[in-house]
């Protein structure tokens, strides 16, 4: 059984299709890593996996409960110490204990200062810390080296590795090299939209005016 | 080829475009023969010339409910069928009903100076309409502010919704505020203070020329609509592609 | 959900001190009324009510923007809409955190405000019974307007001008109760008015204001 | 002409100011009609 | 510095019409009192001078915190400090985009508000000429405020807190101007400070808001 | 001559020193980019670079008019178009023309998009055309290439190599490859500050009370 599987997907921004006709299916222990120019629409494209816009076209599947998502900004509190940040995701997310966390992305001696006081990062960390409390099975990440150093983009692939063989799966949207060899490669170019295709329900006002 | 062909804006534009200079030539043709024959009115005998402003000031009143109330349905329209040319006759509306508000609000305030002595008085009728001015605002501005068109009108259709139902609430809350000086709805078929044939018939006249003149401007604009989002749309794909 | 309370309560207290900052508004606001409207207390007493009202009305209105605008930023808004908890749930928490952090101060600390102002004697249970009615629906029609606006920039202005509309049928009722209680005569029923509208107001907006958030974060 | 009596002002201003802003509507709107259509047909002509 | 002004005056046309925001605030405030306060012509008439200039300071209020923290967030602050324009000017220059967005459409439509408040009629020249001596002041003082709070998450209400104590000298003479025309007495002393208030800010504050801003940056 | 030196410096975050006893200088022609684990204070050192903050001890010297920061956040406006947020940042520092700015980053086709509407790598894709519209000898770059896929990364080391060509200069804060062989290295690691040694003055309360 495959833990996440996309079937003839489209996806659109402000009201264009951006990436469609993808298929894939992740079964558990995989890793895909979606390349592709900036502007892709690799970024939409969690989005959508996440549940946060829906799909032009096709569909997703997958139980929402199994999600996730970890984009661009990493949801931290400024007044708030590393520690604090982090239980909060975990008592949202059912409240896995979060030193095992903390230690695995080398956050442990930072954990009582305040996230504001981070550097660019060191709140990275934290924001990628914050998978592994949720307990979630499939992770949706974008970008998710950023900022950081090699030692830490050391950190992060054992703990991606950690949740790959535990059963986990996860979607990763990057332009460098992760360190994951293990991993599938998308690139996303050869599913870029075509503008001449149409659909039978336009994707917003931009598809149904022109 | 393209869904412009054979999808609803099309249809739109046609029917629109038929139908358009006839309401447009009769809302001309009403609104003038109205306003210049309620012009021509004898006077009042309490209220001498005065009364002829109710043949603008009636029609403007109406007109700005009814604009609402369009605007309320094209919303339902919208968020149930997602039907993208009523989003945007919502949108075309709303600026069309601030102004009859706005027409209703200053002849009675004109109104009000020579009848109750004071430009303005907190009685109900003319403070609920004050809110509806207010509530055309809100949408205006919420449309303006939203730079994504489908957002904004998922956005402002939500608003009206909610703003129907308050601005009904504050028509009753501010009834129970303050008893007022407005006249009833003296046109109704209630028996007893009738209005006069005099004055009865020139108001229907323009009231009819309003209904055209508000149907119109709000096709027209709803026209308008529909090209700025093609041509958005044209330049969106040309930027993608 | 507990979770979410505690740590919007806690960033209120701990960013700034969220908590004090409504009450002084209004403290402010009151006192600088009678600076514009002049010293003379008959006035002030009549129109106290009234300023109490809008006053209370105006802080929480300065406080709106921000029970979405920071989630927004920082992005634990995405994070909590993918996040096991319905969003019309993380609405209403959040509604309820506003109120604890601007609507309850002011209700406990108003008549102090209504001593600044001169507000006659029997009325004095009758502003903390309205305001105590009124503020929830305050929040959480506030809690909509930032639905609606969360991500516009200047996003403050539009807000007040989508909110204050909402909030006249409560400011109505509330000011009447208060001035009714001032006069002496019988307040109830626009305080029966206010708790009708509170709690509709409570059943059903959140569901308006959790659509509003689905399609500003998509 | 016709009569108005002591309330001239009043009326005349009413009428005044109510056509001007149903001109101003009306205006607005056949502009805005008129520069949308043209834009969209110059861009078409183009593309 | 043209730039600047040009691009804050676009920004504020084009982000959401913040032009007429400020205003439509105003025009809500002051249809918002007469709920509380009841309808009563007379009393409104005698509190309209007062009600009116507080209703221009909180309009004023309302927009002071987009004035740096967007170009904060964005970081806009920080590349403007290292560009070669003295700070001083790029806070004068924000306070008078500020001003034109918001105190001048103030000026030019009160009058329509004070019809709405039974204001009496000498007292509108009046109240006219207040405001625009007046305004500039808001802004300035406003800019100042806000530079102090700018990067503080929740900054608004702190910021009001912070501002509103300077506004109470311009506002004391404002309205005082306005009720002295009111009710036919000569306005010219208040009016004389008010000037005199503006002049000396417009001198001084831009070079502590620029030494705020330069602490907020480090 | 140089065109940025520095003598003895130290700085600090926090009323904490991070980075002390740095000694370098830049002549025009020069790149130097700082490598250094998160948290270490490359971003610290580069603020105190451009002036926006005060060294603790030591000094830098330079003039700062021909300085050119380009920090974490791109300093875009999300309502003006790409080519207006360029054309005024171009009319702040004295009017140089924005299309070859445009054109070096490869944005001309992007010129009338709002900014709002762009992704991340073209986001910062803008913040980086800024740069060659300042007319600026020195740039103080801190992480440049966040968000770029390879592409941009070498339309920006182009740009960059232009520029030093022009006789400028430049101090990067990164973690990953360039593609400048030419640019000096300097490890800020060895200059992290020792928490015992006490300066004449102290760098803020924390140290005051220290
Ligand atoms: C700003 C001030 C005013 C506003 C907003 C206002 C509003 C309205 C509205 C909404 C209606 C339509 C009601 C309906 O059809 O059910 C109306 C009708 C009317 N108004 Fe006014 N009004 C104002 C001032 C005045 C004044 C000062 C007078 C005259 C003394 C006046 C006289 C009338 C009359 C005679 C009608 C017709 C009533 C009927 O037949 O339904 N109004 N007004
Ligand atoms: N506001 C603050 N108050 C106190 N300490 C802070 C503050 N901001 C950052 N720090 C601390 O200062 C140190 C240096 O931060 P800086 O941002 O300069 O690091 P950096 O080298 O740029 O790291 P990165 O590679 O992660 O961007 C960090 O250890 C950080 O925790
Ligand atoms: N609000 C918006 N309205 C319209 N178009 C947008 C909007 N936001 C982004 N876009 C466009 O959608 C496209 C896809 O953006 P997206 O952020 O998904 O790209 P991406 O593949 O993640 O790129 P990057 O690698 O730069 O992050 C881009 O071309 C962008 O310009
Ligand atoms: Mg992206
Ligand atoms: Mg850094």
């Amino acid at each position: 059984m495959s833990l996440l599987a996309v079937r003839d997907l489209a996806v659109a921004r402000g009201g264009l299709r951006l990436v469609e006709a993808l298929d894939f299916a992740l079964a558990p222990g995989q890793a895909l890593v979606l390349r592709g120019p900036n502007g892709l629409g690799k970024t939409t494209l969690l989005r959508t996996l996440a549940g946060l816009q829906r799909p032009v076209a096709g569909e997703v599947i997958c139980d929402p409960d199994t999600l996730a998502y970890a984009g661009h900004a990493d949801g931290l509190k400024p007044a708030l110490s590393v520690a604090e940040n982090l239980g909060f995701w975990s008592a949202v997310f059912g409240g896995a204990p979060v030193g095992p966390a903390l230690a695995a992305m080398n956050l442990t001696e930072l954990a009582a200062r305040p996230a504001h006081m981070l550097s660019a990062g060191q709140k990275r960390r934290l924001g990628l810390a914050r998978l592994a409390v949720t307990g979630r099975a499939v992770w949706l990440l974008d970008e998710p080296t950023v900022s950081l150093d090699a030692a830490s983009v050391g950190l992060f692939a054992a703990m991606l590795r950690g949740h790959l063989g535990q059963g986990g799966a996860a979607v990763i949207a990057t332009h460098i090299d992760l360190g994951l060899p293990e991993a599938r490669l998308l690139d996303l170019t050869p599913y870029r939209a075509m503008p001449g295709r149409q659909a039978d329900r336009p994707a917003g006002f931009n598809e149904a005016f022109a | 080829m393209s869904i412009w062909e054979y999808a609803n804006p099309v249809k739109f534009m046609r029917a629109s475009g038929a139908v358009l200079p006839w309401v447009a030539g009769g809302a001309v043709v009403c609104c003038v023969a109205g306003l210049a024959w309620g012009f021509l009115t004898p006077q009042d005998y309490r209220q001498g010339a005065t009364v002829k402003i109710i043949f603008l000031h009636v029609p403007a009143a109406l007109m700005a409910i009814n604009g609402w109330l369009m605007m309320l349905v094209m919303s339902l329209i919208w968020l149930v069928r997602r039907h993208h040319v009523s989003a945007l006759a919502a949108k075309a509306a709303a600026p069309v009903g601030a102004v009859m508000t706005l027409i209703a609000l200053i002849t009675g305030a004109i109104w009000g100076q020579p009848m109750w002595g004071t430009w303005w008085e907190w009685d109900p009728r003319l403070t609920s309409f004050l809110i509806l001015f207010l509530f055309y605002l809100g949408y205006i501005a919420l449309w303006a502010a939203v730079e994504d068109a489908d957002s904004a009108a998922d956005l402002t259709g939500v608003l009206c919704l909610v703003g129907s139902v308050f601005a009904l609430l504050s028509r009753y809350a501010v009834n129970f505020w303050n008893q007022g000086l407005h006249q009833g709805a003296s046109l109704s078929v209630a028996p007893g203070e009738r209005m006069s044939a005099v004055y009865k018939y020139p108001l229907y006249l323009s009231m009819l020329g309003f209904f055209l003149l508000f149907l119109a401007l709000v096709l027209l604009r709803t026209r308008t609509e529909i090209r700025r989002r093609r041509l958005a749309a044209l330049l969106a794909r040309e930027n993608r592609a | 959900m507990k979770a979410l309370l505690w740590r919007d309560l806690r960033l209120a207290v701990r960013a700034g001190g969220g908590f004090g900052l409504a009450l002084a508004f209004f403290l402010i606001l009151c006192t600088l009324v009678p600076f514009g409207v002049g010293p003379e207390g008959g006035t002030l007493a009549r129109i106290a009510p009234g300023i109490l009202w809008v006053g209370a009305l105006l802080s929480c209105l300065l406080s709106l923007d921000r029970i979405f605008a920071l989630d927004h930023e920082d992005g634990s808004l995405d994070l909590l809409a993918t996040a096991p908890l319905p969003l019309e749930g993380v609405v209403a928490i959040k509604a309820l955190a506003h109120w604890l952090v601007t609507g309850l101060p002011l209700v406990i600390f108003a008549p102090v405000l209504g001593l600044l102002l001169h507000l006659p004697g029997p009325a004095y249970p009758w502003l903390v019974l309205s305001l105590a009615l009124g503020t929830p629906a305050l929040s959480v029609l506030g809690a909509f307007g930032a639905a609606v606006t969360v991500g516009l920039r200047r996003g403050g202005l539009l807000l007040s001008l989508l909110v204050l509309p909402l909030y006249v049928p409560t400011l109505i009722f509330g000011a009447e109760a208060v001035r009714r209680g001032a006069i002496g005569a019988d307040p109830g029923t626009p305080l029966l008015f206010l708790a009708a509208i509170t709690l509709a107001v409570l059943a059903l907006m959140p569901f308006a204001s959790a659509a509003a958030l689905r399609v500003n974060l998509r | 002409m016709i009569e108005l009596g002591k309330y001239a002002g009043t009326v005349l201003g009413a009428y005044g100011i109510s056509l001007l802003l149903l001109l101003g509507i009306v205006g607005q709107s056949l502009r805005a009609n008129a520069r949308a259509r043209r834009e969209l047909e110059e861009h078409e002509g183009r593309g």
